[in-house]
């Protein structure tokens, strides 16, 4: 019995959760190292995962089995392949940063008094961030349907609490207008989610009945399933498996999210503090395209082929769409989530071209997504915090005052754009790439979403940071070392992943031909090598 | 008992002859209609009457169907015994009012139709439906008697199900007890501080004057006058105020006293006396007398009686006073 | 004679008194009401009692009846209480279990 | 030899890394640091180039394989360098020039507080430029082609308090961008086509694909050149372009990026040789590019964006000659070398006299700078003698190589292609001869600046003198060197297909019309401009000149078929997004709320509604048994 390094994984951020909840009220300060000290054992975990891999093992790897729930066939049952372990080093790495810039977010604001001895914003907000942090790697984690499903699900309840509990301090002057839209927006959050993961939970035990015929009575072990598929001692009838498909598709599409079920993450993301913003888009909406990888392709292979060209189409106006609305905002961080819904189309392209370039890129732009918005959404919280207001017209020039600020904004946007030389450039191509093979329209169409991505993306640069400096900016102070900590290293990693992906590819791309051979496809030949 | 027996003899036999028809036919109709009478007469007590007559119809369906020990105990409980709470509740309850049927819930008469009609359709379609055949009779089954077969199978079968109705018979009378029983959480008031009380509300201490059952008319709904004249409404009793059933007197009685009152005073020869006596009842005089001087003989009771005859006359009746206020 | 009849008998009761339960508000006419239709469900048991030949069905209309006689005492009492309480017998009285 | 090609790269984007993170400290130095990793870059390229003349023509071609990019199943991206004789060509041109204007920046941005920055941007666009023309693959020549695209970006908008300066920053980058997605599709059609993207499996079996594959891969190689090379109808940018410092203006805009697009399109000669649509399209491109920029220089007041109209016209020829295919790639690269010393040289002049007349870009306030600015006038006049033409500078022989491979199309092609280059050499006599008239000669129309400056024209620095001489003589002397034994030729026929044309009209001939044709519109120039004295305001002019001056009303077709629509299209859909997709769910969730508002109705309160329903239910229980007994 080796060390259970994936429990490990997940256990430490839910122990730090706990430990920083404890930490009496008077004590901020203490709960944000604790904070920061759990988050920064589960990077090191994430990063011992990392190096435990072998990618060229096999498919599951660091595997750990229990029976948890006999009568219903449900397993405590963890294990990783390439993909899982991409986002787990992904989820552990940028927490330590999201923590880091919002060190001050939760502090009680000025006069403020505390409300009782039990009032512990600061604690409440860095434990909901590290229960959500064990939650999504528990979900990565998970190869167990039902035992995904329930952090896939739980993930909402401190989600709902960070973004209705937490706002930013923009437009603090109107705070009963501001709660009100706050709460609007995480019960949003909350109600789309829900909806997605009902149908989801209503398909999971369509498939514990449609297992039922296998030797072994019902079960939810992905591992198992996919077994008896290949060995051909599990068939779905063909509208069982469509449907099944569908019910999990929903949710993750919900979650992830797609046009045109979308509409929660402007409201969420706008509302949120811009830590938890990039919690929500890097991080939790990563478990939904992942899952449609390891679920919905896995388990319904024939029902994902059906499917495809609707769910191509959707990812295609996801892309256009998003990009479009994200330049009708007059929000910055309203636009940064429509530049996320554009991103997530091209993540979905990557997945449903059925290619291996497409899924590889698609799995390279979670992780290079997550970094870059990071990097330009906690720049834009910065800027928000330092002026108040979230409102695109209310700056200008930032340029003059805090030049480093402006250019590490520019370069978290020139990486949102996928700037050659910055990781999502390596992970656009390869979607973009493996779409064409198979889709030429559609990957001609995508491109649009380049050229957009440029229009707004600089369009908010321009706005915000070039001009004439504002008066209400001059005494603007550049970014504190703090902030620079958080930002410098993720931009740092978004240069070396543009310039050296190879650890990654390497990973994942066996990962993915695993997938592949799951879904029975395989890449297309050129056209030279199929006519000799 | 010659019914009874014959009425066996009825229930007895597999096919039912001409004569239980002949009394079902007659039975039935009455049984329906106080059925409805129940749900539909205004008068509780009368619906409570209506019931009643079902119930000893359906004793006798009993009967006729060879339940002979229900039979009895359907008239001695239900009739008997429920029935006589019922009417007991009634009285605690107020009899008098009649309900109004008026419907006041929107569309709960057209729901209660449609699902009347609906109902009945259904249950008689159900049993149109059901093959009920025909009677296999009880002969066999009463053949020790209809109460000791009832009491074998009470005291075998359902035993536990009749030790069970006895601990809710029990239960029922204990939480009838209690719903209805009212804690005394007080001192009760000795009769001294009721008066003290009554003194201190400006309340009516001493008794209330009688009606005007000495004065002119022998009857408890007629009120009696006031020294001027007018009738007292507290005279006469509440509860005949509440039925209407209080009597006018008379505007021409009360002429005719008057004029009489003036006849024997022109024939003494004196004018009339300016000191109206006051009622005995009354305790001051609260207006003044504006009018003294004036002609205005009081009549006043001769008979010493608290309640007087006030006798009010045309020509200067402004001050009307109450007595006793 | 047939089965039919009673049991028809019983039906038509058992509506009447359900329509007497819908309509009126004095709460002890209610009462009656469910008397009725308990005694007309107690008609129906014990024409089954004869039909089947069997003494079972008496048996259930016994109980019945001693449960209605239960179901009566402490439901008149609740009435008393209530009108103590609120002077008025009218179940339309007490509405106060809506939103 | 080999691991030099990676330093010659590494070296400036090494200085752009250390200039940009190393702050504030290298303030002072940090121009001369810039300049000088420049510098060293120029001199590996000299000791390459000499290693590679010591070889035979075949085997000239060096490369560099680095390291795996993206290793993906069936994809397979490397950092690859190639060297051969056109990137030579070109790494040549980039880090001489490079050099010189690092140089030339050092007098030029003396007094800007963000000098540092400036240089690192500077050395980011050295080092993208170079990976651009040394990649082995497509794939990497679009990290270049972005990169360049980046620092143009940085370079337009360097001075970004002003808002003109952002705009235009943001049209470049957002305009290349649209350039950048055909480079995008013809890589993925390169991909699906031949399984890579690497110069040589492709450009080797390009033949063997259909032409159909190659006619779009063509077409869209050639979107990316148009966007790149400020082609028509991409070319709406270079003008706003010129808001940046002069010497971006020179370098990027003028002598190397802007040239990029024709690198790309002889780079992939082996694919428009198997699409002559493709190539038709090129030189129409070509052709009209050459008579719109020409035409918008000749109405420019504005010296840098007049400039700026003759640099597209003359890339223009190069792309013209480009798509002629075997008989003009070779002339294109010439063309596009001695252009990019004669128009450096020019806008460094310009620049020049800019610096020396407070900043002021108007031509009608200049005048008679000529005594001066000594120096400049003398640079600046050989660089316009070599542009328009004047026999025996190198423009003459770039230009009328191109005007013979031109005619030499033949057929009624070859005739229409002639007659637009020689008509293009007579507008390029023509508004060269304006700017310089308006400029150096008549009498003087200066005016106080903004703050009320007089300006005081005067010479500029030693900095910013030397690398004008070095271009001008460059100008001068290229044309003459690469003709002489057909050297340039011959140095580029083993990389780059060579032809000859079929020309109806001899060598001689064309030199002849084209010198008369120049001489045509330096006369006509003279007769409007240098005759009588120029009007402080622009006359309004013909129709010609009025749509001129508005860039052809390229600006006005962009805002009316793409702006407008667009932002009415944006502003729509975030109706849309707000009233319509998220009204479905508000509309579902206020329809339930409703819904549950009549609902509640039902719960009255009275016993006796719920008795009904109770009855109602009992009802409808009774009416199922019955039906399911029926059934």
């Amino acid at each position: 019995m080796s060390f259970p390094l994936l429990t490990a994984t997940v256990l430490a951020p839910a122990i730090g959760a706990v430990a920083t909840a404890a930490v009496p009220s008077a004590r901020r300060n203490l709960a944000k190292w604790v904070a920061l000290t759990a988050s920064l054992v589960t990077a090191v975990l994430a990063i011992l995962v990392l190096i435990r891999f072998e990618p060229g093992g096999d498919r599951y790897q660091l595997t750990e089995s229990h029976a948890w729930i006999p009568a219903f066939g449900v397993r405590y049952e963890l294990g990783v392949d390439g993909i899982a372990v991409a986002l787990v080093a992904l989820t552990a790495v940028l927490i330590p940063f999201l923590i880091g810039a919002g060190w001050n977010d939760a502090d009680p604001k000025e006069g403020e008094t505390p409300a009782g001895k039990r009032w512990r914003p600061t604690q409440g907000f860095f434990a909901l961030i590290l229960m959500v942090e064990a939650m999504v790697v528990m979900s990565f984690v998970a190869t167990d349907i039902f035992l995904f499903y329930i952090f896939f699900e739980a993930m909402l309840i401190p989600m709902y609490f960070l973004i209705g509990g937490f706002g930013d301090r923009a437009g603090e002057h109107s705070e009963n207008g501001q709660a009100k839209q706050r709460t609007y927006a995480a019960v949003k959050f909350l109600l789309y989610n829900l909806a997605g993961g009902l149908i989801m939970l209503a398909a999971v035990i369509g498939l514990y009945v449609a297992t039922a015929d296998l030797p072994g009575g019902s079960t939810f072990s992905l591992q198992a399933i996919a077994e008896a598929r290949a060995s051909g001692e599990l068939t779905f009838a063909q509208n069982t498996e469509r449907f099944l498909f569908l019910g999990f598709f929903i949710a993750f599409a919900i979650k992830a999210p797609l046009w045109p079920v979308h509409t929660w993450l402007p409201n969420a993301m706008g509302e949120s503090t811009a830590p938890v913003a990039v919690l929500i888009t890097a991080v939790v909406d990563k478990v939904g395209t992942f899952a449609m990888l390891r679920f919905c392709l896995g388990l319904f292979p024939e029902a994902s082929a059906w499917a495809t060209p609707v769910v191509i189409v959707l990812a295609l106006i996801s892309i256009i769409y998003g990009a479009l609305l994200a330049l009708g905002q007059r929000d910055m961080k309203r636009l940064i989530a429509y530049a996320s819904i554009s991103h997530f189309g091209f993540i979905i392209l990557g997945i449903f071209a059925m290619t291996s370039q497409g899924q590889t890129g698609a799995t390279l732009y979670m992780v290079n997504h997550g970094i870059a918005t990071a990097a330009l959404m906690l720049v834009a919280g910065f800027l928000i915090t330092r002026r108040g207001s979230r409102l695109i017209a209310d700056y200008g020039g930032v340029q003059k005052t805090a030049p480093i600020l402006a250019g590490t904004f520019l370069i978290g946007g020139l990486a949102t754009l996928s700037l050659p030389g910055t990781g999502p450039f390596v992970s656009e191509f390869l979607v973009l790439v493996g779409t064409f093979t198979r889709y030429p329209v559609a990957g001609i169409v995508a491109c649009a979403g380049i050229v957009l991505a440029a229009l707004y993306v600089l369009i908010l640069y321009q706005r915000t940071m070039t001009g004439p400096v504002r008066p209400e900016l001059s005494r603007m102070p550049d970014l504190r070392p703090r902030e620079l900590a958080v930002v410098a290293p993720l931009i740092a990693m978004l240069i070396f992943l543009g310039v050296f992906p190879r650890p990654l590819t390497d990973i994942v791309d066996p990962a993915v031909q695993h997938t592949l051979s799951d879904v029975g496809e395989s890449d297309p030949e050129p056209e030279l090598e199929a006519r000799r | 008992m010659s019914t009874l027996t014959a009425l066996s003899t009825l229930a007895a036999e597999t096919s039912t002859s001409g004569g239980e028809a002949v009394q079902f036919w007659i039975l039935a109709p009455i049984a329906v209609a106080g059925g409805l009478g129940t749900i539909l007469m205004r008068r509780a007590v009368y619906s409570a009457l209506c019931l009643a007559g079902t119930m000893v119809i359906l004793a006798l369906f009993y009967l006729a169907n060879g339940a002979y020990f229900l039979g009895v105990v359907q008239i001695v409980v239900y009739t008997g015994a429920v029935m006589m709470l019922f009417l007991f509740v009634l009285m605690l309850v107020g009899v008098s009012a009649a309900d109004s049927l008026k419907e006041t819930i929107k569309g709960q008469r057209i729901a209660t139709a449609a699902m009347g009609l609906g109902l009945g359709i259904l249950l008689i379609a159900g049993i149109g439906q059901a093959s009920v055949g025909s009677f296999t009779g009880l002969a066999e089954a009463n053949s020790q008697g209809n109460v000791e077969g009832l009491a074998s199978l009470l005291f075998t079968r359902y035993m536990v199900a009749f030790e069970v109705t006895g601990v809710l018979l029990t239960v029922a009378a204990v939480g009838a007890t209690m719903l209805t029983h009212r804690e005394k959480i007080e001192r009760s008031t000795s009769q001294r501080e009721q008066a003290e009380a009554r003194v201190k509300d400006g309340t009516q201490v001493p008794p209330l004057p009688a009606p005007g059952v000495y004065a002119r008319h022998n009857a408890v709904d007629i009120p009696g006058l006031l020294p001027d004249g007018t009738p007292s409404p507290l005279t006469v009793s509440s509860t005949l105020h509440e039925r209407d059933q209080v009597r006018e007197v008379h505007t021409e009685a009360l002429g005719a006293l008057a004029a009489l009152e003036q006849r024997t005073a022109d024939h003494q020869g004196r004018r009339a006396s300016v000191s109206g006596s006051l009622g005995s009842g009354s305790t001051t005089g609260g207006a003044g007398r504006t009018d003294a001087g004036t002609t205005t003989p009081a009549a006043t009771g001769i008979d010493g009686d608290g309640s007087d005859n006030g006798r009010r006359d045309d020509g200067d009746g402004d001050g009307a006073e109450e007595a006793g206020k | 004679m047939s089965p039919e009849n009673y049991l028809h008998l019983a039906a038509l009761l058992f509506t009447i008194g359900a329509c007497g339960v819908l309509l009126r508000r004095n709460a002890i006419v209610v009462f009656m009401s469910i008397e009725l239709m308990l005694n007309a469900a107690n008609l129906a048991l014990v024409t089954f009692s004869r039909m089947h030949g069997n003494l079972d069905g008496q048996i259930m209309a016994f109980f019945v009846m001693v449960v209605a006689a239960a179901e009566v005492v402490v439901g008149l009492a609740i009435i008393v209480m209530v009108y103590r309480s609120r002077h008025s017998a009218s179940v339309d009285d007490a509405s106060l279990m809506k939103l | 030899m080999e691991s030099l090609i990676g330093l010659l790269v590494a070296a400036p984007l090494l200085g752009a890394a250390l200039l940009l993170v190393g702050g504030r400290r290298l303030d002072r130095f940090g121009h001369w640091l810039a300049t000088g990793l420049a510098a060293l870059s120029f001199a590996l390229a000299v000791v390459l180039f000499v290693d590679m003349l010591g070889r035979d023509g075949g085997d000239r071609a060096l490369s560099q394989h680095l390291y795996s990019w993206v290793p993906v199943s069936g994809f397979q991206a490397d950092i690859a360098f190639q060297l051969d004789q056109l990137s030579m060509t070109f790494v040549l041109l980039i880090t001489s020039v490079g050099t010189l204007i690092h140089l030339y920046s050092v007098g030029y941005m003396e007094h800007d507080v963000r000098r540092r920055r400036f240089f690192a941007y500077l050395n980011l666009f050295l080092a993208a430029m170079l990976i651009l023309v040394l990649a082995d693959n497509y794939l990497l020549l679009y990290v270049g082609w972005e990169g360049v695209g980046l620092a143009s970006f940085l370079l337009i908008g360097f001075w970004q308090h002003k808002p003109s300066a952002a705009t235009a920053a943001k049209k470049a980058f957002v305009v290349n961008r649209v350039g950048d997605v055909g480079l995008a599709i013809a890589i993925f059609l390169m991909f699906s086509t031949f399984g890579t993207f690497a110069f040589s499996p492709v450009l080797s079996t390009a033949e063997q694909a259909s032409e159909g594959t190659l006619t779009a891969i063509g077409l869209m190689l050639l979107l990316a050149a148009c966007g790149k090379s400020a082609q028509v109808p991409l070319q709406s940018w270079l003008g706003d372009a010129m808001e940046g410092p002069t010497p971006v203006s020179a370098l990027i805009h003028a002598a190397t990026m802007v040239t990029a697009g024709v690198y790309l399109v002889v780079r992939s000669g082996a694919i428009f040789d198997g699409a002559p649509a493709a190539q038709t399209v090129v030189v129409v491109v070509g052709a009209v590019t050459l008579l719109f920029g020409a035409i918008v220089g000749c109405a420019k007041d504005d010296i840098k964006k007049a400039l700026a109209g003759s640099t597209m016209s003359q890339i223009g020829y190069m792309m013209l000659a480009a798509g002629l295919g075997p008989i003009g790639y070779v002339f294109a690269i010439m063309h596009l070398v001695t252009h990019g010393f004669f128009k450096a040289g020019l806008f460094l002049g310009a620049g020049s006299v800019m610096h020396g007349m407070n900043d002021e870009v108007d031509m009608r306030r200049y005048g008679g700078l000529r005594k001066y600015m000594p120096v400049t006038f003398v640079t600046m006049g050989l660089g316009y003698l070599a542009i328009i033409g004047f026999p025996y500078l190198s423009g003459f022989f770039s230009k009328d190589e191109i005007i013979y491979a031109a005619f030499g199309k033949g057929g009624a092609e070859g005739w229409i292609l002639g007659g637009v280059t020689l008509l293009g050499a007579a507008l390029t006599a023509y508004y060269m001869t304006r700017i310089m008239l308006m400029t150096f000669f008549g009498e003087k129309r200066w005016v106080k600046d903004a703050e009320g400056n007089d300006p005081h024209p005067h010479e500029s620095p030693l900095s910013m003198t030397v690398p004008m001489i070095v271009l001008a003589v460059g100008s001068v002397g290229a044309g003459f060197v690469f003709n002489l034994n057909h050297s340039f030729v011959d140095w580029l026929s083993p990389v780059v297909a060579t032809a000859d044309g079929n020309s109806p009209v001899s060598h001689g001939m064309v030199s002849v019309l084209a010198t008369v044709l120049m001489l045509v519109g330096v006369g006509a120039a003279w007769f409007q401009y240098g005759r009588r004295p120029i009007p402080e305001v622009a006359p309004t002019g013909v129709w010609i000149t009025r749509a001129a001056r508005r860039d052809l009303l390229q600006d006005d077709f962009n805002h009316a078929a793409f702006v407008t629509p667009g932002s009415y299209l944006t502003r729509g859909l975030v109706y849309v997004d707000h009233k319509l997709v998220d009204g479905v769910v508000n509309g579902t969730a206020a329809g339930f709320g409703g819904l549950s508002g009549r609902l509640r109705k039902v719960q009255n309160g009275f016993a006796r509604s719920y008795a009904a329903s109770m009855f109602g239910g009992a009802a409808i229980l009774i009416a199922v048994t019955l039906l399911m007994r029926a059934v």
